[in-house]
């Protein structure tokens, strides 16, 4: 009963959280002269107004589920992954050249094969701030966005020089048909990534709360002295640990490529790695949270666009909010005194 | 006169009520005991006084005003100064830097670090306390380091002087010189108290006791009026065996054997040199010495957290020197940690996550943890070793620290090993705990386990161990069945017995 | 080969290299304050933002670039001062709240240049600092080149970095200021005031990347532009680390980082065969390298990323 | 009286129906305040409101995935009578949005769609910097102004390695080589499109191998090239518009690219029912691409036009990749 009402005050703080951030950027609209109604009404019906809207939201969530889940993973076994930005582009990148090469496979093959593909991709970019953590103690935060400049340098310079696509524009031809995910919905762009999305958190819940890797990549983060006593090898873990936190940023990067882009394009990314960061402290480090968390800023970044364009509120204005939400959830103890008055 | 008088002074943390209406008065110029077991509210008493914790209740009398004592800036400006059990040391600065800050000799606006040493130089001559002003805190000795602590209390001219268990970490030598420089304090007109939960030591050192249990002041005595086994009376609420019964047992084949270990740290520092140890079936075998002679490296170089540069480590006859934990274990290695909060534990983790820890592959089938299974067992344990808690969900770090403790001997005890490393079982566990440990780890080797206990408890050893090695400076200087008190102390500190 | 040599052993790309390490060396000692008293500080990057904007609005307010500098330093300190009070007062992950600020930061900026000026990429031009020329140094054959000639914020950056090596190792302050970092719990026991010095350090912190930014938008350009510090702080981050938690160390780590970006730049235009991105990535591998290295041998202050409860 | 009520009648419906003209941009994701490129569409359907009375939205998203939805949201909403496209990087999302909403009409610049209801508007990129690269060559050796020093030095910045600069770059290295072949045209790239900071040490470090006019092609970062070129006083080149203002003194001229007057012509051509979904590909001869004439000498100007006269003739191939300038 005790956990329950924990579990439910978590729940709680998140809410307060993001309600705060919302009246904060309420404020901001109102000190700035324009309509908070009108602002946030329209944020509202963009974000779930409409079918198409939600579709819309939807589409945006699952990048930011997969980075989110990143974030999270590497939370578990104590490691800070920035990194997930310079993943998700390998990650991309990886995913549209194994798509064009092995185009003669049936989709059936070519699809998890290409997935797989991207999601290793990202691994094999956050091995080396994890082998680095273990081998030398080098700071993961600093070397991960280290690895996230190095990483979009790399791919642009891979794809410029051996697999552009003739043409003025700094992308990869068109992946095949048979390695792009179906649409559920038609020109909604939201494909069956969605359920690959829904599919991976409660994979991700399993692994933590029933597997004995998961038990021991989770007893590492919580105390790794313990963890080494108990014969558990800490720098084992944790580079596995970030190896699957690179797999999902690998694997946000896939999913746009099969979905959305349908090739891979220099910087096409609006941050998804750093928004993970934000997902991840508010979903609180829980694959199921993290999966609400990024609906949360899904429907902020879809909903945003409505209110750019017919309420006339810049879109940074989310940005703040989204600012807004990482300091107050990492805080319950503000809230906690906030509530007591 | 009462330099300090404590007035109904109560203080609860969560449910736990640490001090409960407390009255107690101490006279200038004395050196007074504050006796009790560990949990018995001595600690945090003193840390009100000495601002670090404010009382929910009660009122604080210093030289007969009273005194509202909220931070130890508070404190330090009315005289008094306190030397923590756990020294409040930086260890990457010098002892002078140590000494000083807060309170810095100053010349233009910068640290006049020249007047600083002087003086630092000064009053440890005029006390004995030979404190090297440049020395770097990390190289210096623990007893130096705890004359460090006497110096930064000195250095801010404190009359009243609180020691919160100073011995614990001193050779029975180191003590005797601290006792001295004690007298020297008294002799200068300082007042003394002095937490502890050894007999031994309040006999020896105090003029008056007062025993606390369970938060309460049970009485105050003028030593010289008293006897230990009252006093060891008013501090456990009965009679208690200071003597644990030993069957007499003849031991079988030798289970562990250390050939020749030896071990540096960083620079080449010798950390172990040359150990050699055997432990057989159905015996204890202690391990004597004052901590910090490489009594957590021995534990650690056996239960495979570091790696030795040179011997060999056997485990029922087999090599396993190169092993990694994880194996050793297989082999049937148990271990209670001397650290239970750092190694032992996950105490953000729930009971039944702490109960598995260690022996987690057995619980787990295709890679699935088997939850029931894990249930039953961790509910036989609690059971068993009779872990207080409220349910299996409940996170270890809301134990108290005797049923932390538990849990991990329990866990420990409960896997079939063939051979238990226990490095201070009984470190900070009342003494209910302790007895039933004691129990067990005899119940052990009666089921002719070997044991190799670790302790810096002198009494613990010579009562449970069949044989007793004393390490001193990385190195086994004796070996032998039966020691004195003296023999040990002699040997602890790096004598030889003429 | 020769080519190379020559770009590295010119002074031109020592000169360079101090401009571009002017927001580095700022934002690292800003690193080195926080991290000393025991705060994680990744919010390098938006208080460098932060900076870089109040500086320009200062200018664009009054014409007059110095108080420009004088309005970025003084909103680094409510910066840093509202970092101090999540850390501190509010408990928050170190690491998890220096993200949120500079997220916070990057919207609220970006959102105030369209609310101010009505652009989202840049501002409208300011009056910039300009370059104040020392008569007697400028007048030395080398030294004269890399010294004689800069904005004061350069000046005051060498300044700045003497001066805090003297506070931290020299003044009663720094020492308390270390004892905190170390172990809160004896600077407590010895009746220190950690809060006081702790926010001091922090403001102080926001102070120096308060300038940094200043550096950035009105020294060495005269707008300011939309993320304009771009990724700055977090290599200042990294040359606090490197650089041993230690001014005369940040500064040195900075440089070195500048140096190899200045490097990289001239490297570019000679037109070796070595394509252009790995060119580029150069200052962030040697950061990471430098970085692995380092750490075997430099460690932390002892209490870093920890929450200590003062006394009460 | 007749005649004039109907006049009037008729003058009245046709301002209505030129007011109801409304149009719809979606800018590339460097977003405005570039004071190039998307600020040169800004001002192309700022004069075509003020000229033609129309109205318009516009759209600043921040990554590639959102041009699709912005695209979308305007489409659905059936206001507007034209809906263009600034930057290449929105074709993939014009491609489908064109199908999906067939009836609707588009425009692209900088890119080709071919869609029955997109116009496409690109620029032969090579052919403005073969002029201003021309013009640099011929200018660097103009001793005896101050702002230019003895070398046959020259330079151009790139924002970052995409083809689509590089054919700038390579117009830009092969007009300087055509002024003199000894001429050494220095290139490289700022790696990030708003790095200003970035783009003045990297003009600085050109400057100080012997460059005295450098080209910025780097959006938002190119302005810290006309900066450091007015820090450190030698020539400067604008691109996409005219950005003299910046720095008087210093401005040599400017990379035209007059997407003001395309966004301008394609709101035109709709309003005067001459919407056509076909290729425009645009260059000197459609005085789309060109260069100003700011601090530019009367001879430079006067080989300049023969050059550019010789170009639109085909009497000079210009190479659109860096590796064929050689």
């Amino acid at each position: 009963m005790l956990k329950r009402l924990k579990k439910y005050s978590d729940l709680g703080y998140s809410l307060i959280a993001i309600i705060l951030a919302f009246a904060i950027g309420a404020l901001l609209i109102y000190l700035s002269g324009l309509n908070v109604g009108k602002a946030y009404s329209a944020l509202f019906n963009g974000a779930f107004g409409s079918l198409f809207n939600f579709t819309q939201t939807l589409m945006n969530t699952i990048p930011l589920i997969f980075t989110g889940l990143a974030v999270a993973i590497g939370f578990k076994s104590g490691l800070f992954n920035i990194g997930g930005e310079g993943q998700m582009y390998l990650g991309a990148f990886v995913t549209a050249i194994t798509a064009i090469y092995l185009s003669f496979l049936p989709s059936i093959i070519l699809i998890p094969l290409v997935l797989l593909a991207g999601g290793l991709a990202g691994s094999a970019w956050s091995f080396i701030p994890g082998y680095l953590k273990t081998r030398t103690g080098a700071h993961e935060v600093v070397t991960t966005i280290m690895m996230n400049y190095i990483g979009i340098l790399a791919t642009s310079f891979l794809l410029l020089r051996y697999f552009q696509e003739t043409g003025p524009i700094p992308q990869t031809v068109f992946i095949p048909e048979s390695a792009r995910l179906p649409e559920l919905i038609e020109f909604s762009r939201l494909t069956w990534a969605i359920f690959i999305a829904v599919f991976v958190v409660i994979l991700c819940d399993i692994f933590y709360k029933r597997t004995n890797l998961g038990y021991k990549i989770q007893t590492v983060g919580k105390n790794s002295s313990a963890a080494e006593y108990a014969g558990i090898s800490s720098d084992k873990m944790m580079v596995l640990s970030m190896m699957i936190s690179g797999f999902m940023a690998g694997l946000a990067g896939a999913t746009i490529v099969m979905g959305v882009l349908h090739r891979f394009i220099t910087n096409f990314s609006p941050g998804y790695g750093f928004t993970g960061i934000a997902v991840a402290v508010l979903g609180r480090n829980k694959p199921v949270g993290v999966l609400f968390a990024a609906l949360l800023f899904g429907a902020l970044q879809t909903g945003g666009i409505t209110m750019q364009l017919f309420a006339k509120i810049p879109m940074d204005l989310m940005v703040v909010i989204q600012g807004l939400v990482i300091l107050f959830v990492a805080t319950p103890v503000l809230i906690k005194k906030l509530l007591r008055k | 006169m009462n330099i300090i008088e404590f007035k109904g002074i109560t203080k609860t943390f969560g449910s736990l009520t640490a001090n409960s209406n407390i009255d107690l008065q101490i006279k200038k110029g004395e050196i007074h005991c504050l006796l009790g077991e560990n949990g018995a509210g001595k600690t945090t008493l003193v840390n009100i006084l000495f601002g670090l914790y404010n009382q929910d209740k009660g009122e604080i009398f210093i030289a007969g005003k009273p005194c509202d004592i909220n931070t130890p800036h508070k404190a330090i400006e009315l005289g008094l100064g306190m030397i923590h059990q756990h020294f409040m040391l930086v260890d990457r600065l010098t002892t002078t830097e140590n000494i000083i800050a807060g309170e810095e000799p100053m010349k233009n606006g910068f640290v006049d670090m020249t007047r600083a040493k002087k003086q630092v130089r000064k009053i440890s001559d005029e006390y004995h306390l030979s404190v090297e002003p440049d020395a770097i805190v990390e190289n210096i000795s623990v007893g130096e380091q705890q004359r460090v602590e006497i110096l930064k209390v000195l250095y801010r001219k404190a009359k009243i002087l609180i020691f919160d268990e100073p011995t614990a970490v001193l050779t029975p030598q180191e003590v005797a010189s601290l006792f001295k420089i004690l007298n020297k304090l008294k002799a200068g007109g300082k007042t003394i108290i002095f937490i502890t939960h050894k007999l031994e030591e309040t006999m020896k050192i105090s003029d008056r006791v007062t025993v606390l249990r369970k938060g309460k002041v049970i009485d105050t005595v003028n030593t010289s009026n008293t006897s230990p086994k009252e006093l060891a009376k008013m501090m456990v609420g009965r009679e208690v065996l200071l003597r644990v019964e030993k069957e007499k047992k003849k031991s079988g084949e030798t289970v562990l054997e250390i050939r020749n270990v030896s071990l540096y740290g960083k620079h080449k520092r010798p950390l172990l040199q040359n150990i050699n140890i055997s432990v057989n079936q159905g015996e204890i075998v202690g391990i004597a010495g004052v901590a910090g002679n490489g009594q957590l490296e021995l534990e650690e170089t056996i239960a495979g957290l570091r790696k030795i540069q040179a011997g060999q480590i056997l485990l029922n006859g087999e090599d396993i020197t190169g092993k990694q934990t994880k194996e050793r274990r297989g082999k049937g290695l148990s271990h209670i940690p001397s650290d239970r909060l750092k190694r032992g534990l996950v105490p953000s983790s729930d009971l039944a996550k702490n109960i598995i820890l260690g022996n987690h592959n057995a619980f787990s089938k295709k890679g699935f943890l088997q939850r029931d299974k894990i249930k039953k067992y961790s509910k036989n344990i609690i059971e068993k070793f009779d872990i207080r808690c409220r349910s299996l969900q409940d996170n270890v770090d809301q134990l108290s620290g005797g049923n932390q403790q538990k849990l991990v001997i329990g866990r420990e005890l409960s896997t079939n090993p063939v051979f238990i490393l226990a490095a201070q079982p009984t470190r900070g566990v009342d003494v209910g705990a302790i007895e039933f440990i004691h129990q067990n780890l005899l119940e052990i080797r009666k089921k002719n386990k070997a044991v190799l206990l670790i302790s810096a408890e002198l009494e613990e050893l010579m009562s449970l161990a069949d044989r007793i090695l004393v390490i001193y400076e990385g190195r086994i200087v004796s070996e032998k069945k039966k020691y004195t008190r003296e023999e040990l102390g002699l040997l602890m500190a790096g004598e030889k017995l003429g | 080969m020769s080519e190379i040599l020559d770009v590295i052993f010119n002074i031109n790309t020592f000169s360079a290299a101090i401009r571009i390490s002017v927001p580095l060396v700022f934002a690292a000692i800003g690193g080195v304050f926080s991290e000393r008293v025991g705060v994680i500080n990744l919010g390098l990057e938006g208080m460098l933002l932060g900076g870089a904007f109040s500086a320009v609005l200062g200018s664009y307010l009054t014409g007059n670039p110095y108080i420009g500098v004088l309005l970025a330093m003084f909103m680094g300190a409510i910066i840093g001062f509202i970092f101090a009070l999540f850390t501190l007062k509010f408990e928050a992950n170190h690491v998890v709240a220096g993200v949120g600020l500079n997220i916070l930061l990057l919207g609220t900026t970006t959102w105030l240049m369209q609310i101010i000026w009505g652009s989202r990429g840049t501002s409208v031009n300011v009056t910039g600092l300009s370059e104040i020329t020392i008569p007697l140094i400028s007048s030395i054959p080398i030294i004269g080149k890399l010294f004689g000639s800069h904005n004061i914020l350069v000046y005051l950056m060498f300044v700045v970095v003497i001066l805090s090596w003297i506070v931290l190792f020299r003044t009663p302050f720094g020492l308390r200021l270390r004892v905190i970092g170390e172990h809160p719990k004896a600077a407590d026991t010895l009746g220190i005031k950690i809060r006081k010095i702790q926010y001091t350090s922090l403001i102080f912190s926001g102070v120096l990347c308060g300038l940094g930014g200043a550096y950035l938008s009105l020294g060495h350009l005269n707008w300011f532009s939309m993320n304009m510090s771009a990724g700055r702080g977090y290599m200042a981050l990294a040359a606090n680390i490197f650089g041993g938690w230690n001014p005369l160390g940040a500064f040195g780590a900075s440089y070195l980082f500048a140096f190899t970006d200045a490097l990289q730049m001239r490297m570019q235009a000679l037109n070796l065969n070595v394509p252009n991105e790995i060119i580029q990535m150069v200052p962030y591998i040697l950061t990471i390298l430098v970085l692995a290295g380092a750490m075997i041998r430099s460690r932390p202050p002892a209490a870093l990323g920890k929450h200590y409860k003062t006394s009460r | 009286m007749r005649k004039v009520f109907v006049t009037l009648l008729i003058l009245v419906f046709a301002v209505c129906v030129i007011a109801e003209t409304k149009v719809a941009i979606v800018f590339a994701t460097g977003g405005l305040g570039d004071k190039s490129f998307n600020d040169a569409a800004l001002e192309g359907i700022k004069r075509a409101k003020s000229e033609l009375g129309i109205e318009f939205d516009y759209a600043e998203p921040s990554a590639i995935t959102e041009y699709e939805t912005y695209m979308a949201q305007f489409a659905n909403s059936k206001n507007y009578d034209l809906i263009i496209s600034i930057g290449f990087d929105q074709a993939d999302a014009l491609t489908k949005i064109s199908e999906r909403f067939p009836d609707q009409k588009f425009a692209i610049v900088d890119m080709v769609v071919v869609k029955p209801n997109v116009a496409s508007y690109v620029y032969k990129e090579q052919e403005r910097g073969f002029m201003v690269g021309y013009a640099s060559g011929l200018m660097t050796s103009q001793s005896a102004d101050e702002r230019v020093n003895d070398d046959l030095v020259v330079g151009v910045i790139g924002g970052m390695k995409i083809p689509l600069i590089d054919a700038n770059i390579a117009g830009f290295m092969a007009g300087a080589k055509y002024a003199d072949v000894n001429m050494k045209a220095l290139h490289s790239y700022v790696g990030n499109w708003a790095d200003p900071a970035k783009g003045k040490e990297l003009t600085f470090s050109m400057y100080e191998q012997g460059a005295d006019i450098v080209w910025g092609a780097a959006g938002r970062s190119g302005l810290g090239v006309i900066n450091a070129a007015k820090e450190k006083n030698f020539y400067a080149i604008g691109a996409d518009s005219d950005q003299g203002y910046l720095a008087p003194e210093n401005i040599l001229t400017n990379g035209m690219k007059r997407v003001d007057n395309t966004v301008y012509i394609a709101i035109k051509d709709v309003i005067d029912g001459k919407f056509e979904a076909k290729i425009y590909s645009l260059g000197l001869k459609e005085e789309a691409l060109g260069y100003s004439k700011n601090l530019l000498p009367a001879d430079i100007i006067e080989q300049l036009e023969i050059v550019k006269k010789k170009i639109i003739a085909g009497e000079i191939e210009i190479p659109a990749v860096i590796e064929e300038v050689e």
